[in-house]
């Protein structure tokens, strides 16, 4: 497994809930290489950000995370918290969804970017500060030297995303983590950002794991995609494939709700129906209450992962062909 | 933020004028005087006393002599003690109180966040139950126990320590004294700090900071203690004035010549002057040091502000 | 709607500065989030608002529900003054006027259940319902934002970010009010309850005349939603006009930005597409630039675009621009397409 | 909002089932922390012992051979004696300490859980005002804390005895008066950062009244620190409640309190150690017991902590 | 060597007019020598004066003052001191709180009062080294009054000098056998011998330190670990604790409960006797206080000088206690009390552990003759200051310590025109007496007077006596020359220390 640089096997996240248990994660696996970037997308709730928590040993109390994670050899999971420090923040970094409750109220930017550099890189703290100007600059914050000299509620929420960003980013982590990073950027400042993870990508062979719910983002960045659904992942597969030719019926149903920009419809298109609850999913596939294509043997077993060649996965017993919208 | 400052201590000064005011009333309602003794004066020499300390005034006359005198920096005569002034009794004793009261305060402060922290983190667990345990005896066991337990046990069965006593420059006549002071202090910390280091913990930023493999003991340390600190810091204030002027126990205990015994003693001897002094003093000590804790508030959470 | 619609909201002269401290005795900065801000909503309309981050659409949003208050300016409620509305007056207003917060996990409060967070304004602001009632409604505006009613005693941090956003939106709809501020409410929604949602805003829209403010950075989802759409760049308006003409014809040269950088969901168009990100240093809103804000990224900017603040020109059928040298740029533009 | 979906009258219906039904029906702080303090050893274990001692104080007195305040002359100051019934040993006066004990507890107790009360509900309520209104209203209020630090207490009660006479209730009151003090200042301080935050905005933006925003928003989130100085708060007031007493101005004699026997028990702990020793392990098993039940109950009010 | 002493309380002042506490006493007679002074028993000898005369109607008295007295400043101490002292004292403006110690003297009680002339006053200088003082009526005790610290000269030089500072530890000038040095409030007050002072060289002790203290707990603790020499109270209950160092010792004073005169329920003698009868003394000092005070029958302490050889005692005190219980019972149910229609007291005391124990004991004694009671206990301050104002229910605690040996200084007490006779006893008869006293020169026959006098208080029933005061010290072995004493005063010079 040495050429991925991440490899996740059968990795679960249950929470204790006070009279039950929510499995929000099941038996997720995927692998990652060097400089590639992986696109997850899925239903909101469907365990995204928590699968990337538990890889990082930073699930809630309630939380627990079963399987393997393998950072090159190392099985990140189960691991003690004083010897998981020596990777997280310099391997492997995360771009937290909420920018506002993940920054600090009471430090300056400054001091809680700089921090990194001083721990990981041995930088003193001058040095620190410096390059920490330089890397809020890099992400668009205007004067930055300034800038880093203030609290985080004082800035607007965009900014204190790409304050989130250049956190991450500062240490040069191998594997970066970035969980909808760009949510509260406005397109010209997002599109910067993008490339900022592209040079990345490309120039320091840094590997992306990009959680969005945008699938412009995702068409503009991503080389692999995994879509998720209650828990699972429901499909696999390079981006391109997953676009032009989806397997899985949720695929479709996203491709289909999203809003286009050339042109204006009277109403979206939403997949029908409300999502799974986790404490009780369907039984056999998830999706089945709200799938056009379920048929009897969707109601009783649950779909495995498939291989379907070329890197292709998916999670679907239905086989003929999707009536599949090209998206223009 | 100079400006919220300059204000608040030039309010101090009618709200000290209105402390001592009311406390001037309050104290004259209150039955008995500072003469009623197991020793009662005979008529006329009560009539000369009460005229030595203008008692023989109409009241509101004797409140615009005492106002007056302040006003002139004179804090009037304690009437329990005729060779000191009030303001003499209180500059004698001020040095000594300090040094107790702010080693005490500093110990217990660090001891307490510390100890707070640690049980926050093995909330729960054995170390948690040990610390309350042992913090805890500070508070619950009243402190005049306290200390004749450790002036007994150090003082005459192991012969370690002096028993009581004030040695100007011997730290070892402070060390029984400052561990009774700083115990229930440091138990009160600890305790808040416990708390709200366990809700600190549980916030998003904390993962945030953990995310960066910092360490747990900097992300304690630099992420999760300033914002724990803040019911801490509304302590601190009345915290540090207790320990300036409520060692009343400990210095009659040890024996020390603190300023801690006017702040009670002279309410119960009716010491009109010393007991006016004393709330004066007070009052600008509290209003100082809850001024300092209302800055150090927006220093630990910068979304305080000031009008 | 087929009336000539009434303006439910006009915003006059709104300026907001806010005061930021750098240490703990230095000088104090001032910092201009939003000036000479001045438009009109109509009754049953969705006005879109997007713009840089950081360039002030929260805070209107906030000043025109007077959660801050505006240093200078006012906001006309049905002709009246809201910033001089009395405080127990505007509270009842509230119940007309809600909003979405942009942050999803910080506004709710983390010691409530969520059934309580979204019943919250019912239990002041319809005082007239009863527990079941209320219940009944919560549970009602949970299943039509996509949640599951049986997480109804769930605590928000046991919710993801998508789920807590729409709590939010729960909460913003539970008292059917007439106007709603939803600052970025489906940016943290997978794409199909982002449908969902826009779906359940445009019924209301047709069914009750709600009318909307709508704050995000994602354009296609404003086009969608939006009848007009209002442009802020620094903390001020540079551009107002319908959807259509937004996207079609773009006047001011940082709209013509913003919409080329729009992400497409579409991998090869995606790639092939070379986006010309703006340039040039991003300004502060605590030391704008002279004259026009956006000059310092502009292509199309000249030496006089330094002198003065470009002002808001008002073109035909109402639409806003402010930008000197917009005409010649069209010119351009036009001499471009022809070569 | 009839239109909202078209499937109203089923979630209707449906949230009349959830109204009646056990499961998902609206669980609320108060329910949610019972159901954890139940799961938390050392609380539980406390709350035992707590209520053990609370039957020792309110019921024990009927089985005891002697009356607190029934003088043996025949045993004065006598360690502890089975056969005369002494099972503590007596005082300085031949009073039946385990009787006394007994007695004590049961006024502390009372005393400790009204003092406190006043002081919570006093300290929470002025405090959450004065940090939320902020500015003048901050200002004036917190000032009115500053002097009432300042002015000797003792001048208050004992001018309270002299107009009210004297009074246990006025005990109660003057203790939780002057103990509130502290805990308004704490409250408020942590009011000043809650208020800050956005859910208050949202609050505020769906129509809540101030006062709603401060009792059912922020009052809530004040908790942990709230208890956690309630806790401290008891053993402080059982204390001044004997110096008071001692004072003549509480708990008269021969009526006694934990406080008072233990202050009276502490100086002959080496010539007559029952007198110390018996109280004192009732005092210290009581506090501690408190205080690991406060910690549980700080626990369980936390919704994020499990 | 160095005397460590636990002195007590925080002295108030170091001017002999302005104290008014055993305390201070022993500091300010450590420094300054009236004309007499005592012995190590506490009896009157000769200190500053180095002979005196009386004259014959015992109004005169005449010292002479030693040669070799000088001040520590090396200023001879002269009579003209002892006269700038005696109107120092007398003046109004002086404010001494205890001036009317020295009443006796002639015209005094008027010059105090601001009715006359300091100069009126009965003391005068005949020349530098004679005083001759004059009083008002004769006085046996006048020369144990001088031991009184209110007698002390002061040092006219220093205090025209320095006025009310001349008692700072910089200014001070004493004529005594030590100096104070330093004085730190709070902690203690420490004083060198004086090489000037004229028995200098029989003066042991080198340095002497004074600790204030109020906690006797912790100063027990203090004088086990070797802290102090000499404890001057420690609880009673310690006295184990202190083992053979405890020194005990009768001391002229006594515990007794006043009644209230006044209050319609204690009008009846036979009740006020009944309440006596039923008190069981013998328990209180050796059981209830522990330190062996004596049961009082009586209201001037036995041993009390100038007085009759066998003084009143109550012709029940002998009866055994069940007895006299019955008794009581008897006399309380014909005054129509029953256990039904039990007589409702309120004992007021003074807070104090002892003071409570004794209420506490007494309430349950008197619940035998259909008492019951209700105990409440105040601050110092506030039960003076009922008790002068004649402003409580019923039986009020008070205790009385001796100015000076005599009777008179006790049976003052219950004079009706009195402000201390808290209880308003008022009998003519005995007011007669005590005036009849005064003018009597025979001590003998003035002894009989006063017997009489007791009788009658006694036989009415005007106050309940109960027990004498003890003091007690506690004296580490190391010490000698500490003799316990009725006077419980000791003078530094007479002790020496061994290491
Ligand atoms: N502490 C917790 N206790 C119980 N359930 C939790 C907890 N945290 C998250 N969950 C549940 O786990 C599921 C997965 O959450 P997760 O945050 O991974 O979703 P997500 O895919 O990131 O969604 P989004 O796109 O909305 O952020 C959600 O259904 C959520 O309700
Ligand atoms: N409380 C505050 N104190 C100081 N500055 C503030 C405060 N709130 C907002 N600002 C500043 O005001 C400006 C506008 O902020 P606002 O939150 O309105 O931006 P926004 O348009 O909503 O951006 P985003 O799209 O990133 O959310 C920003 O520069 C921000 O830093
Ligand atoms: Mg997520
Ligand atoms: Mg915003």
């Amino acid at each position: 497994m040495s050429d991925y640089v991440l490899s996740i096997q059968d990795l679960s996240v249950t929470f204790a809930l006070h009279d039950t248990e929510v499995q929000a994660v099941r038996e997720m696996n995927f692998d990652l290489r060097a400089g590639e970037t992986l696109a997850v997308v899925g239903e909101s709730g469907s365990g995204k950000s928590q699968a990337f928590l538990g890889i990082m040993g930073l699930l809630a109390k309630n939380g627990r995370a079963t399987g393997k994670a393998m950072l090159g050899d190392v099985n990140l999971l189960g691991m003690a918290p004083s010897r998981l420090d020596a990777y997280r923040g310099k391997d492997i970094a995360m771009i937290f969804q909420d920018p506002m409750t993940s920054l600090n109220p009471s430090l300056k930017v400054k001091t809680q970017l700089s921090e990194v550099l001083v721990k990981h890189r041995g930088f003193d703290t001058r040095k620190a500060e410096m390059t920490t100007i330089e890397m809020l600059e890099r992400v668009g914050i205007p004067e930055p030297a300034k800038r880093a000299n203030a609290y985080p509620h004082e800035m607007s929420g965009g900014m204190r995303q790409r304050v989130m960003i250049a956190m991450a980013l500062l240490c040069q982590p191998k594997i970066l983590i970035a969980d909808e990073p760009t949510t509260a950027l406005d397109v010209t400042v997002q599109a910067q950002m993008l490339d900022l993870f592209k040079t990345l990508t490309e120039d320091f062979g840094t590997s992306l794991v990009m959680i969005t719910h945008d699938l412009g983002v995702v068409a503009g960045v991503a080389d692999r995609m995994m879509v998720m659904y209650g828990g699972r992942a429901v499909e696999k597969g390079k981006v391109d494939d997953l676009f032009y030719d989806p397997r899985h019926p949720y695929t479709l149903g996203l491709l289909h709700s999203t809003p286009h920009i050339a042109h204006r419809a009277a109403r979206l298109d939403p997949i029908q129906g409300l999502p799974p609850s986790l404490e009780h999913l369907p039984k056999g596939c998830s999706f089945n209450p709200r799938c056009a294509f379920c048929f009897d043997r969707c109601l009783e077993e649950r779909p495995p992962l498939t291989p379907l060649g070329d890197e292709r996965e998916k999670a679907c017993f239905f086989e003929g062909p999707l009536q599949s919208k090209k998206v223009a | 933020m100079l400006r919220y400052a300059t204000r608040r201590v030039l309010s101090a000064l009618p709200i000290a004028f209105i402390a001592v005011t009311v406390c001037f009333f309050i104290l004259r309602a209150a039955p008995g005087g500072p003469f009623d003794s197991d020793r009662p004066l005979p008529p006329e020499v009560l009539a000369n006393v009460r005229a030595y300390y203008n008692l023989d005034q109409p009241l509101f006359m004797q409140y615009l002599l005492y106002i007056g005198g302040v006003l002139r920096g004179d804090l009037g005569p304690s009437m329990s003690s005729y060779d000191f002034s009030v303001s003499e009794l209180m500059a004698i004793g001020m040095p000594f109180s300090l040094q107790l009261g702010l080693t005490a305060f500093v110990i217990a402060t660090t001891i307490g966040v510390l100890t707070g922290m640690i049980a926050a983190v093995y909330k729960n667990k054995w170390p948690d139950y040990l610390l309350v345990l042992v913090v805890m005896i500070g508070v619950i066991v009243p402190n005049f126990l306290i200390g004749a337990l450790l002036q007994l046990w150090f003082g005459v069965y192991l012969r370690w320590l002096p028993a009581g006593g004030w040695v100007p420059g011997s730290w070892a006549h402070l060390v029984l004294p400052v561990a009774v002071l700083s115990w229930a202090h440091a138990a009160r910390i600890s305790r808040l700090m416990r708390g709200s280091m366990i809700e600190t913990l549980g916030t998003n930023y904390v993962r945030t900071a953990r995310s960066k493999g910092l360490g747990e003991r900097m992300v304690l340390a630099r992420h999760a203690i300033k914002p724990a600190l803040i019911p801490v810091v509304s302590y601190l204030g009345p915290g540090l004035s207790y320990l300036l002027t409520g060692s009343l126990v400990v210095e009659q205990i040890f024996g020390l010549p603190g300023i801690g015994r006017y702040f009670i003693q002279a309410a119960l001897n009716r010491d009109y002057g010393m007991v006016l002094g004393t709330t004066l003093f007070y009052m600008l000590l509290i209003i100082a040091l809850n001024l300092i804790v209302d800055l150090v508030y927006a220093w630990l959470d910068p979304k305080v502000r000031y009008r | 709607m087929n009336q000539t619609p009434a303006n439910l909201l006009e915003i006059r002269d709104l300026k907001k500065t806010f005061s930021i401290a750098t240490g703990l005795f230095s000088r104090q900065l001032t910092l201009t989030a939003l000036a000479d801000i001045n438009f009109n909503v109509r009754q049953g309309e969705t006005l879109g608002i997007v713009g840089e981050s950081g360039c002030g659409k929260s805070t209107l949003g906030r000043c025109i529900l007077q959660l801050i208050s505006p240093d200078e300016g006012q906001v006309l409620w049905l002709g009246q003054d809201l910033t001089r509305v009395p405080a127990e007056e505007m509270r009842k207003r509230r119940a007309d006027l809600q909003i979405i917060f942009q942050d999803p996990l910080a506004s709710l409060n983390p010691r409530m259940t969520v059934g309580e967070i979204i019943e919250d304004p019912l239990r002041t602001l319809r005082p007239e319902m009863n527990k079941t009632e209320r219940r009944a409604r919560v549970v009602r505006i949970m299943e039509s934002v996509g949640l599951l009613p049986e997480m109804i005693n769930r605590y928000p941090h046991e919710f993801s970010g998508g789920q807590a956003q729409r709590i939010g939106i729960a909460r913003a709809l539970i008292t059917e009010p007439k106007l709603i501020v939803c600052d970025e409410p489906v940016s943290a929604l997978d794409v199909s309850i982002q449908a969902q949602i826009l779906n359940l805003l445009a019924e209301l829209k047709d069914e009750f005349g709600l009318t909307l403010i709508f704050i995000s950075h994602n354009l296609s989802v404003v086009r969608h939603v939006s009848d007009r759409i209002l442009v802020l760049y620094l903390g001020r308006i540079v551009e107002l006009a319908t959807g259509d003409e937004i996207y079609e014809d773009p006047k001011h040269p940082y709209t013509t930005a913003l919409l080329t950088a729009v992400p497409i969901p579409d991998p090869k168009l995606a790639r092939q597409r070379n986006i010309d990100a703006l340039k040039g240093e991003i300004p502060s809103p605590i030391n704008p630039p002279s004259g026009c804000t956006f000059r310092t990224r502009c292509r199309h900017a000249q030496p006089q675009c330094a002198e003065t603040r470009p002002p808001l020109e008002t073109l035909e059928n109402g639409r806003l621009v402010a930008c000197i040298r917009w005409r010649e740029i069209e010119a351009e533009k036009a001499a471009l397409a022809e070569a | 909002m009839a239109g909202l979906t078209q499937k109203d009258e089923v979630l209707t219906r449906y949230a009349e089932k959830l109204s009646t039904l056990k499961a998902p029906k609206g669980r609320s702080l108060t329910d949610d922390a019972i159901r954890r303090m139940l799961a938390n050893k050392a609380a539980m274990v406390s709350l035992f012992v707590l209520a053990a001692i609370v039957l020792f104080a309110f019921v024990g007195p009927y089985f005891v051979p002697w009356g607190y305040s029934e003088v043996d002359w025949a045993s004065i100051r006598k360690p502890p004696d089975f056969e005369a019934g002494h099972f503590f040993g007596t005082d300085h006066n031949g009073r039946d300490l385990l009787a006394r004990t007994m007695f004590g507890t049961q006024m502390s107790l009372i005393v400790a859980l009204v003092a406190t009360t006043v002081s919570v509900v006093i300290g929470i309520a002025y405090g959450a005002i004065a940090g939320y209104f902020g500015g003048r209203v901050d200002a004036v209020m917190m000032r009115i804390v500053d002097m009432l630090y300042a002015l000797p207490y003792i001048l208050f009660v004992i001018i309270l005895v002299v107009i009210f006479g004297r009074n246990p209730i006025l005990l109660f009151v003057g203790i939780g008066a002057i103990e509130w003090l502290t805990m308004a200042r704490i409250v408020r301080g942590q009011t000043l950062t809650l208020k800050e935050k956005e859910f208050v905005e949202a609050a505020r933006a769906g129509g809540a009244k101030p006062w709603t925003i401060i009792f059912r928003h922020i009052v809530p989130n004040l908790t942990g620190p709230v208890v956690i100085y309630a806790t401290l708060t008891i053993p402080e007031i059982i204390i001044v409640e004997s110096f008071l007493s001692y004072l003549g101005l509480g708990i008269q004699e021969p009526q006694t309190s934990l406080g008072t026997l233990i202050s009276t028990g502490a100086p002959v702990a080496e010539v007559t150690p029952w007198m110390l020793i018996y109280p004192g392990i009732i005092l210290v098993s009581l506090l501690f017991c408190l205080t690991y039940v406060g910690d549980g109950l700080r626990d369980a009010l936390d919704p994020k902590d499990r | 060597q160095t005397l460590h002493m636990m002195n007590g309380g925080e002295p108030a002042s170091l001017d002999p007019h302005r104290v008014s506490g055993d305390w201070e006493n022993r500091i300010v007679g450590d420094y300054i020598e009236g004309l007499m002074t005592e012995d190590a028993e506490g009896a009157p000898i000769l200190g500053a004066a180095e002979s005196y005369e009386v004259s014959e109607d015992g109004l005169v008295y005449t010292f002479k003052i030693r040669e070799d007295s000088v001040w520590s400043d090396g200023e001879p101490v002269t009579a003209g001191d002892f006269v700038f002292a005696f109107q120092r004292l007398m003046n109004p403006e002086t404010a001494a709180g205890y001036a009317y110690l020295q009443y006796p003297i002639k015209n005094a009680e008027a010059v105090n009062a601001g009715e006359m002339e300091l100069s009126e006053l009965g003391v005068a200088a005949i020349d530098d080294k004679t005083l001759e003082i004059t009083l008002e009526n004769p006085a046996p005790f006048f020369l144990g009054a001088l031991t009184h610290y209110t007698a002390y000269p002061v040092p006219q030089h220093a205090v025209e000098e320095f006025g009310d500072d001349w008692i700072q530890p910089q200014n001070i000038v004493g004529n005594g056998p030590y100096t104070p040095v330093e004085w730190v409030p709070g902690s203690h007050i420490k004083s060198v011998k004086s090489e000037s002072y004229h028995d200098a060289e029989n003066v042991q002790i080198e340095e002497v330190m004074y600790y204030a203290l109020d906690d006797l707990t912790a100063a027990v603790n203090r004088y086990r670990a070797g802290e102090f020499d000499i404890l001057t109270d420690f609880p009673a209950d310690q006295v184990t604790a202190l083992g053979e160092d405890a020194a005990v010792a009768a001391f002229q004073g006594v515990h007794y409960y006043v009644m209230n005169q006044n209050a319609e329920k204690l009008q009846d003698v036979n009740v006020r006797k009944a309440l006596s009868m039923a008190i069981n003394r013998e328990v209180i000092g050796p059981d209830l206080w522990g330190t062996g005070e004596v049961a009082a029958y009586s209201w001037v302490p036995p041993g009390t000088a100038n007085y009759v050889e066998d003084a009143f005692q109550y012709e029940w005190a002998d009866t055994p206690y069940g007895e006299r219980v019955e008794e009581a019972r008897a006399l309380m149910e014909a005054a129509g009390y029953s256990a039904d229609n039990p007589l409702k007291l309120t004992i007021n005391y003074n807070t104090n552990d002892n003071h409570q124990r004794l209420a506490v004991a007494i309430s349950s004694m008197w619940e035998q003759v259909h008492v019951t009671t209700e105990l409440s206990n105040a601050e110092v301050a506030v039960h003076y200051d009922a008790l002068q104002n004649n402003d409580f229910d019923s039986i009020g605690r008070a205790g009385w310590l001796m100015d000076y040996n005599d009777p008179i200084n006790m049976l003052e007490l219950l004079r009706s025109d009195i402000q201390y006779n808290y209880g308003r006893y008022s009998n003519p008869e005995f007011d007669q007496l005590l005036r009849d006293s005064a003018t009597e020169l025979d001590l003998e026959a003035r002894a009989e007077i006063l017997a009489k006098a007791e009788t009658i208080a006694m036989e009415d029933y005007a106050a309940l006596p109960l027990a004498f005061y003890v003091s007690r010290n506690a004296v580490s072995p190391r010490i000698e020359g500490f003799v316990p004493n009725a006077r419980d005063v000791h003078r530094t010079r007479w002790m020496s220390k061994s290491e």
